[in-house]
């Protein structure tokens, strides 16, 4: 009999449901992007596929009304759990006006909605750090109950800005989760050759802080260590670093051939572990989830899925006046 | 209204807007109980405690970057970089997140940051510790780039880019540091950023420059007004985005236009103003559009022979306003 | 001699210069069995192996500073930045430290490294994947800036700067890697780093341009013709230091000149043209110097509309033309 | 009765002299150029004071005839003992032509000096770190046997190219040794508020490679480890991190007044045991100098250090027409 373990770590059965409606949500949103890009409607996607239970985990174990998140362009997963719909993120795919994230303005996968405390994200990788620890420092100063969550991937965590955003967070105590969303490339190269150690939350306690590895396919694990983090962030005894392994189960992007540069077998294995597949198993043998609720449950959300793809195929770019607009407030 | 140094006006802006406004603060190497390397900083931390007035770690991208953090979530951070030249770490920060993040975003964010740092020669600084760095900068929108000349200007325009909406890089010439002095208002006052400032009306000749060399070209026109000529001077003020029609009514004026930089000549600021000139009034002018600069080699040397033939002097203005006059 | 892409000429410079000097390698990311993001290090790999085709952590600072290190070794590294955009954390190592070290070392070391990198717009690839980065570089003595706008010269010029013994920054508009094609010779030639070129003769008015712009104006170039207007063509090439003489030159022939970038028009490299021009020629010339650029926005967007409309084009090229020609 | 530490470490009698004589003359050297500075005849000094048996330990643990080292700016026990002389340090304390490191072009502290292999350095710290590995990468490629060793401060430790640095020589598991000279200041900001781990050599295992901590007051220990770690790296093995913990004995530069900001208590605490001390009374403890040794030592490097001032306070200052010399290889 599988163990109950959702309950041990302190979530309901409805909230775990939630959490694989939207994971189930994210990849749905994905998938159809891909569909969209290889008949020639969108220039380009990037991918959650494989790495939506670390990330509608991680969501699960903030405050949703409260924390700000800093998402790197796999987010699909924190920015659903954070709030915004599957019709913004159709219209960010589709570059149009009324995209959130944007107005268009940025490729998909670069999110950001300040209504719900998502914060707007660059492509220059994990510059995105130090403005967590920014906005941890703020919110420390204002005496919030605050804390920031940022994400990253792997071969990112090689960037200075890691370093320096991690030991300014470490040296003041704040209130800031890194998770590390290690899928073990980074484009074609392979993590053997972007790190030397065995674990990237080995580099932890060179900033003073807890650094953990869980299995980023398991959702209630990644929650129980993120929740664990928020907890500590709250109390006042700083920053942790959290790394959950998984998989990139698409190539880097749609620009990008996987095999060139890895087997076939290599990602079919992969996908055995997809978290979709064994996150749903495990809704089944809990008996919270059986095959009609699934079948309505997808079916609910490809209805999401089509309508928000249809209203953003619909919708008006941007004006082309509008190309010199807020690049300084406007008067 | 007492006469303070340049040092002093800087001091005094942050301080007022730090009385006026609970989310200033500041961050930097050595800002802290040292009070800055050039005492920039100097009594916010006992005023103000360690929680407003923040030692970093030696860290210039973490510096902007947490910085540009809290600008994001509503404070309005001053950071400092302890020498322009160490602004170079933080160039991903200021130039990929500050300068876009109002644009990219489609205005729903925005990133109310200060970045302050000392530039400019001639106190044996060395290649690393001399040099001007606004170029690299001033062809990125988003982003304003503030360089006064004066005490009068630096409280006035440090206060105004602590209260604006966008990203301002406030750069201090470090020799005018204790150099230049005048009387300031006690009293709260702002001026615009963006705008130029004559600084000595003229009718045969006109000067534009920023920083230091503003002072360098009023001496030169002391000298030549006793010859009788006269020389109109505009302090740019704000290097970008400029001022066009202060320049073009400046050049215009006399028809005759020395640029000033104490930077590399090649792609310097003074180069913008010029296309400027030429691009709107061009058939204005008596002579070609002369400008006077640094030579270019990478930065200015240590010694002294070296610093001093690199440096522009009112004696370098002085000769270059003759030649412009009897052209 | 063979039709090849611009992207070919590259990996064809490369490949002859490694076959050629055993000191030859490459860095950069993906650089290695993927053959590049866009291809342009194709083939490399498995002729010359891992240790001269080197996939590296994704950190552009240490793909910098580690070919800077190797270069002083007395290697002759081409480090490959993925995306211009992307060179920002490496500017610290690029501007501190290879173009200064030959300079700060009074000549014992130098620093012979190319740094590679795809730059541009027109491929929807928004605000991060389509920026001109040159202005910010192009105030650094030490430095040279290369951005060929042809096979023929993309192959000449990128031998030319691994074979350099000073810093290079090569920059390659990726809209023309696939869409420039041209007859480009097998064997072994090399172009000079610091002069321009005349892409087309005429008599009645100037471009002075570079990179992909260059085919936009040759475009324009020959609408015009068919009214009787004869454009005279310069190409660049090296954007800094700029081949001075090449421009007064172009820019006297025909006494009105239309200058072109794609970057953001304020502190551009054509800024600095419209200066040499207005210091130099300006009784040459019959007009105006006129500047076609982007707009003074942080960079290009995403969407196809606002992509369309930021950037220049034939058709914005002919305007400005006709406009100038009436002037 | 005082163990000997320095057979067991593999160094002879011969050696442990010559290497305090050296960290001697760097002492005089330096306490010269203090003089120099009060008495207005030169515009900056910044010193090694505190730090010299570290330096002089690492660099005789070095091949002196074949490694490159990237010493920064305290670094005057390195540069002397890989060969360069009280005059070539005096020629760049008083900025003259003949200076090796830069024809006084760079502030002093700025070593450079090809042939010895000490690789130019600038002033923005740990810049040095990269160049260090890709010296290390060059050497392997022609298959050479050289090590690199580099060196920065505890507060440098916290900038990007640290760790993109570390990170690049352990995927690739070059020949380089990065030891951290941590004095407990960067100018007046305290470890404590530089750093949340406990020690900097706790940065080593996010690189795999190995770190330690050592006295950075005994060379002995200091050659110790720094043999371990060169010997390491010619044999393939990769990078490695030493820390020297040692307490700067100056005021950072001679534009900083530290009493600003530490006591003079702990400065005179920590004189106590300073290097040339401690280490002389071991050299006198082992029978290997006696009290006329010592006197006679002085007085020779007196007279090195007085010819040194004279000839380079004489010397003449680089002709204003090389200012635009050098920019660019001449033809
Ligand atoms: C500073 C910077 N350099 C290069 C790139 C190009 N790039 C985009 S994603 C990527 C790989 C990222 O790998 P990883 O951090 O492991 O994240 P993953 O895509 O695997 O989720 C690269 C090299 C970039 N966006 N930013
Ligand atoms: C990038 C950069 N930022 C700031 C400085 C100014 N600065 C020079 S030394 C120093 C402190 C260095 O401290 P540490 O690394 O501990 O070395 P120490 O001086 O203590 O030996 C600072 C902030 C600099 N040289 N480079
Ligand atoms: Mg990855
Ligand atoms: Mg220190």
């Amino acid at each position: 009999m599988v163990e109950n373990r959702h309950l041990q770590a302190g979530l309901s059965d409805e909230q775990v449901l939630e959490m694989y409606r939207i994971m189930l949500l994210a990849r749905r949103v994905d998938e159809r992007m891909w569909l969209l890009n290889r008949s020639g409607k969108i220039p380009f996607v990037v991918s959650c596929q494989g790495q939506e239970a670390a990330q509608v985990g991680a969501a699960f174990a903030l405050n949703r009304e409260n924390d700000y998140v800093l998402p790197y362009y796999r987010d699909l997963g924190v920015v659903l759990a954070f709030g915004m719909t599957a019709r913004d993120l159709m219209l960010s795919s589709f570059a149009k006006a009324e995209d959130p994230n944007s107005g268009g303005r940025q490729m998909p996968g670069h999110f950001g909605q300040k209504k719900n405390r998502i914060v707007t994200g660059s492509s220059p990788v994990t510059t995105q750090v130090p403005h967590a620890v920014g906005i941890a420092l703020a919110a420390k100063m204002e005496g919030k109950d605050i804390v920031s969550f940022v994400t990253f991937g792997e071969g990112s965590s090689n960037q200075g800005d890691f370093h320096e955003g991690a030991n300014f967070a470490g040296v003041h105590k704040l209130p800031v989760i890194l998770m590390c969303e290690n899928n073990q490339y980074a484009i074609s190269v392979p993590i053997e050759k972007q790190l030397a150690c065995g674990k990237v939350s080995d580099r932890a306690i060179g900033y003073g802080m807890p650094g953990v590895t869980v299995d980023g396919n398991d959702p209630i694990e990644v929650y129980r260590v993120v929740k664990e983090a928020a907890e500590r962030g709250r109390r006042g005894e700083g920053p942790s670093l959290i790394e959950t392994v998984s998989y990139r189960l698409t190539p880097h992007s749609s620009d990008d051939d996987d095999s060139q540069y890895r087997s076939p077998d290599e990602v079919s294995e992969a996908k055995k572990i997809d978290p979709i597949i064994t996150f749903g198993a495990y809704l089944k043998a809990m008996g919270i989830m059986d095959d009609q609720m699934e079948k309505k449950l997808n079916e609910e959300i490809m209805e999401v899925v089509n309508e928000a793809t249809d209203y953003a195929e619909n919708a008006p770019f941007a004006n082309e006046d509008t190309l010199s607009k807020y690049v300084y407030a406007e008067r | 209204m007492a006469v303070i140094s340049y040092i002093d006006a800087v001091i005094m802006a942050m301080r007022e807007e730090m009385e006026r406004d609970s989310r200033v603060f500041v961050l930097g190497e050595d800002v802290g109980i040292k009070g800055g390397v050039f005492k920039a900083t100097s009594g916010l931390y006992e005023q103000f405690g360690e929680q407003r007035v923040i030692d970093t770690p030696l860290a210039e991208s973490a510096i902007a970057g947490v910085g540009i953090g809290a600008a994001m979530y509503g404070m309005r951070p001053i950071a400092e970089m302890q020498f322009a030249d160490f602004i170079m770490p933080a160039i991903n920060q200021i130039i990929s997140e500050a300068a876009k993040i109002r644009y990219r975003s489609n205005n729903d964010w925005h990133c109310p940051i200060v970045i302050r740092a000392p530039y400019g020669g001639g106190v044996h600084g060395a290649l690393y510790h001399s040099q001007s760095v606004e170029a690299i900068f001033a062809n990125q929108p988003g982003l304003k780039i503030v360089m006064p000349s004066t005490p009068y200007d630096v409280k006035g325009l440090l206060k105004a880019a602590i209260r604006d909406d966008d990203p301002v890089l406030f750069f201090e010439h470090k020799r005018a540091y204790r150099l230049i002095k005048e009387e300031v208002p006690d009293d709260d006052y702002v001026l615009p950023i963006g705008k130029a400032d004559v600084k000595r009306e003229g009718e045969d000749v006109t000067v534009i420059t920023y920083g230091l060399c503003v002072h360098f070209a009023l001496q030169a026109a002391e000298r030549l007004a006793s010859d009788g000529v006269s020389v109109h001077i505009l302090d740019l003020r704000t290097v970008y985005p400029l001022d066009q029609e202060a320049i073009m009514e400046a050049a215009s004026k006399t028809g005759k236009v020395l640029l000033i930089t104490e930077d590399n000549k090649e792609g310097s600021i003074i180069s913008e103003v010029s296309a400027i000139i030429a691009e709107n009034c061009l058939f204005d002018l008596d002579a070609p559009i002369m400008r006077l600069a640094g030579p270019d080699v990478p930065a200015m040397p240590y010694s002294p022979s070296l610093e001093k033939s690199f440096m522009v002097n009112p004696e370098k203005v002085e000769k270059a306003l003759r030649d412009l006059v009897a052209y």
